[in-house]
């Protein structure tokens, strides 16, 4: 594997970005909610991380919003910030993909995923949150690459990675290469398994075609996000393929945790909350200290299990006459392993 | 043909595997009926009893990433003395509503394909794995028979049988047929002191070998499924102790008795090397059983 | 592992077996097909491999018409052979335990399950065929014990394992020590996996309970036989409990065949055949003569697509321009590897 | 924004992955559709048509062990060359009725996972794989996703990523989407010269791109799918001549071609240490893509 060196645009952190940066202000002064017609004013949409305060749809975030809202509001450090789209197939459809990128890149994002070491609950980690607003989340070149490197720079600093998706597929624009970034987030999955480092998948409206179909699919633990689309074919392409006709729910989070493809749905106002518990429960102890802790701990426990062994008396009778070293003698001391 | 306690017989001669064992006392025999009722008592303490108490910080994975969530198998991951471990077990519900929902804790191939994922977790992320065992099998279903209850069985027990990790399965109530076993192939198998292990319920033996649904007692008697036996069998590595009046009566207890047994038993497996746990894993489960042999054909 | 040398009892063979021994007439000279009602005699059973003449319906086999059968008619080797049922908890039902086994034995059998080492088709494996009328083929202590020996047997000869099933499943008068056979059976396939074996499973009429969920479901290839019943909770169990009504063909070899659980349904009278060209393809070459018996063969196919490309012009143009050592030449002469 | 064929220009230098392939001759245009045309072919062998020229000792296996068997993918294993051989393919029909049998050549997750159950196989018994990749996409039904497409295709790709065996994927017709990719992460990917490799099929880029279902052959013009191109940018690892005229016009000897590049390469593979393989088959798809560097942010 080539290891590139790591590229960290750390003038990208929160309160230094540039004016031309992303929209920290939504357009206009009010978002009205879909479901309920609510109006939000967008300083209201923010202190309530945009979801509708009175029926908790969930509006679409960018990548720096998820970013700002998983570390706390604490600053992150961007990796492999430098990627920028290329044009490997002189793509043109209703007009040229340069143009398209062009367009994406004025609103202010430099590409459809941005990767950032951050803390969330002061847990460490790589986070890869994708931008819905580039080219409909597409995963093309730089999305693979950045999430590849987010996997290496997890391994490289022994930290979990976790990624949030909002997609609608793979990137046509660039072809065949497009495609093969599903192989490519393979492969950082791989290299982190290979270090033993969790990765957490939450997966946010859409989540979508080719990147449904790869590493979203692949959490060690999915959480989605309530009413959000999680499908390889979306309703449209499978009614008119097949000229089903799809219940009104079809694919969305709740229902996808019915048929046992995602572990929670859950509210992304808990989401901190939940990830920081979640990275809390699976870090591993250094090996050392964790024998040696687990020892200590072990002794209190078997020193309560002695004091309650007390009130068992029935119990050693049951027992007797059994090879001692193969019983459980909550009464004997432990002989160091 | 020559029964267990001789040693030599018409045809035979014993073959000594458990005869050692068998050798000690036998269980009293009025106990096997009360331990059947204890193991079902619908306040036992059911796996996330346990875990709630054992495990403050517990994140339960759902669904099998093929088809389904199974409620009567509960699976995930938690802290347990400053490291992760994962959990699975059979989990029965304790009022008629949730009873239904648990399905009496009789798992289908979905269930145990929940947990296969987790072991897969476990082997990846290296988290030891401690299996809790409560079930009256494996649910008889036209569609979990269609989905492969069979060989989801055979795998998980496959599954468990190849871990690297160290793991632990614990009978916490009802042992009963391959829905249990399915979950049991580990480094030691322990039974709390009022759990039972069988290769079937008192129940299903009653209809079957006596064709007559009213003899479970006899059965169970038959069986001899208490923790007492299987530990003379070799079938069950320890005894843990339940707490006086029995799991039952008191929650709180049950778990730290439990948490002596689990928090030593995990640190001494973590201290053996890979293959000599991977070693003594297959020879537990090769050597178990009882036969003879014939001394000319 | 504890390897216990494996006892091997030729005095077994065909043709030498004691008349005592199993019944090779079935009772009485006649046998009427369940299906069809047609009446076939003892030896025209026997020549059909005990399928009816007129539809096809599989009868049981004993386990050594079996062995007899998938040999051709050669001697086999029996392994484990001396293994006889124990009573471990003095199991008394509607009768006791020893009486129940030593009536089965006084019918010729020495348990559920005969293991073998033999020939299929010249291609030397070690099968173990249960045996329907030895207490239902229920898996107890011996079965167990029998399967393992089987694999170790089959480990030490570096030979494929097969089994042939017919069983109600676990032996319940042997108790938990019955389950744990399930147990003893996954071990000595994982030993067998190790030592990169294969497991092929022939499903016959019953295959149930215990056995199903055990070793029955892991056969690398798994051949079913028609109409045999594989189930891990047999009809009336589930009927019983769930008050599902069942379909006709419930669990029977052609559904599990189209749920995905068995590779192929397979006549009896052609399962030789069909095993013996299996053994033939999983076969694995020596490991040096494989190297150099698949560079000749290269070689060779290299060279018939080396003329073939004599008429390939416009392929040149095409390729021209590219590393060479990425391209496939079939024009030019292999490198030694 | 800088074009792929300057390695300079506004806001960003040229990342050299894939430069020197493209600075290399462009395809000729006029050939895409014809090409397009070529891998659908529908008298084009499909991979039984393959298998019956290449290993006539040929056992197909059936069933994912979970749900169902899938008729879109084939999957067996061979006598190839004097040692055993596992295959998995799409396979289209010929005639309208076949054509429905294989649903057009569109796997359900059930034939990924027979796949998956193939691969497991070769780990463990130690076979090279070989993959024939010929479809117009994974099944996009509402059932089909239900019962986990998208987690299909991802673990498929995953568990060909890890197999320690030698593996090549053969793109011999039409190779869409992630459908096609899922047997596609090898050692080795090689295309025959009429195949085509692509993110979408030309008429779904068309109906979406360009909101036009009549588009196909300007879709097609634009993605450049054959196998020239596809060599060019990495994708391919190499092209397999076909016959005169194409593989559809002469079975037996579109046969031989690839015969005679698959044994060398399965030798070569083996050839290979197993840590060296599995470096290479990650770098291979670490390093595919194409993308600029930023100057400054
Ligand atoms: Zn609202
Ligand atoms: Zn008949």
């Amino acid at each position: 594997m080539s290891r590139r060196p790591i590229s960290i645009s750390i003038d990208r952190l929160r309160g230094k970005r540039p004016a031309t940066g992303p929209a920290r202000r939504l357009p206009g002064d009010e978002r009205s909610c879909p479901h309920c017609q609510s109006h939000f004013r967008a300083e209201e949409m923010e202190r309530n991380c945009y979801v509708c305060a009175v029926c908790d749809h969930h509006f679409g975030m960018t990548a720096r919003q998820r970013l700002d809202h998983l570390a706390g509001g604490e600053p992150w450090e961007e990796i492999g910030g430098e990627l920028r789209a290329a044009d490997p197939l002189r793509f043109v459809d209703l007009e040229p993909y340069t143009e398209r990128v062009r367009a994406a890149e004025a609103k202010g994002a430099t590409e459809a995923m941005i990767s950032a070491y951050l803390e969330i609950e002061g847990q460490p980690c790589v986070v890869s949150a994708m931008e819905f607003g580039f080219l409909g989340g597409s995963m093309g070149s730089v999305v693979g690459e950045r999430f590849a490197r987010a996997a290496e720079f997890a391994v490289a600093r022994n930290v979990p990675l976790i990624s949030v998706t909002s997609s609608g597929g793979a990137r046509m624009q660039e072809g065949v290469l497009a495609l093969m970034q599903m192989a490519k987030t393979i492969v950082a999955l791989d290299e982190l398994a290979d270090a033993r480092l969790p990765f957490v998948m939450v997966l946010a409206h859409p989540t979508t075609g080719g990147v449904w179909a790869s590493f979203a699919s692949l959490g060690d633990v999915t959480y989605a996000e309530p009413g959000a689309l999680i499908a390889f074919s979306g309703p449209r392409v499978i009614e008119q393929t097949t000229h089903e006709k799809l219940p009104a729910n079809f694919g969305l989070a709740e229902r996808q945790f019915e048929h046992g493809h995602v572990d929670a749905v859950v509210d992304r106002r808990e989401l901190p909350a939940r990830l920081g518990r979640l990275l809390g429960i699976l870090e591993q102890p250094p090996r050392d200290e964790s024998q040696s802790l687990a020892s200590q701990l072990a002794q209190n426990g078997s020193e309560r299990a002695a004091r309650m062994a007390q009130a068992l008396p029935s119990l050693s009778r049951r027992l007797r006459g059994r090879p001692a070293d193969a019983t459980y003698h909550p009464s004997r001391g432990h002989s160091g392993s | 043909m020559s029964t267990p306690t001789a040693s030599s017989g018409r045809g035979g001669r014993f073959v000594r595997r458990i005869a050692g064992r068998l050798a000690g006392s036998e269980a009293v025999p009025g106990d096997t009926w009360d331990a059947v009722l204890l193991a079902r008592h619908q306040d036992r303490p059911y796996p996330l009893d346990y875990i709630a108490r054992l495990m403050p910080d517990f994140e339960e994975l759902h669904g099998d990433r093929l088809k389904g969530d199974d409620p009567a198998i509960v699976a995930g991951i938690g802290r347990y003395h400053g490291a992760p471990l994962a959990v699975i077990g059979q989990q029965k519900g304790r009022d008629a509503q949730d009873r239904a929902y648990r399905n009496f804790g009789m798992p289908s191939p979905e269930g145990y394909r929940k947990g296969m994922r987790l072991m897969d977790l476990c082997e990846r992320l290296e988290i030891p794995l401690v299996t809790l065992i409560d079930t009256p099998g494996a649910f008889p279903g036209a569609d979990a028979e269609e989905r492969g209850q069979g060989g989801a069985i055979a795998r998980s027990m496959l599954m468990m049988l190849r871990l690297r990790v160290p793991t632990v399965a614990v009978i916490i109530g009802e042992g009963s047929s391959g829905g249990a076993l399915a979950l049991g192939v580990a480094d030691r198998v322990v039974m709390l002191e009022n759990a039972t292990y069988s290769v079937i319920s008192p129940e299903g033996a009653s209809a079957i070998l006596w064709r007559d649904a009213s003899k479970a007692k006899l059965a169970a008697a038959a069986f001899k499924p208490t923790a007492a036996n299987c530990y003379r069998w070799g079938v069950a590595d320890a005894v843990v102790p339940e707490p006086e009046g029995g799991a039952h009566s008191a929650h709180d207890e049950a778990a730290r008795l439990l948490d002596g047994y689990l928090s030593r038993t995990i640190r001494e497996l973590q201290a053996l090397p890979l293959a000599e746990r991977r070693r003594q894993r297959r020879e537990r489960f090769r050597r178990l059983g009882a036969m003879r042999e014939a001394t000319s054909a």
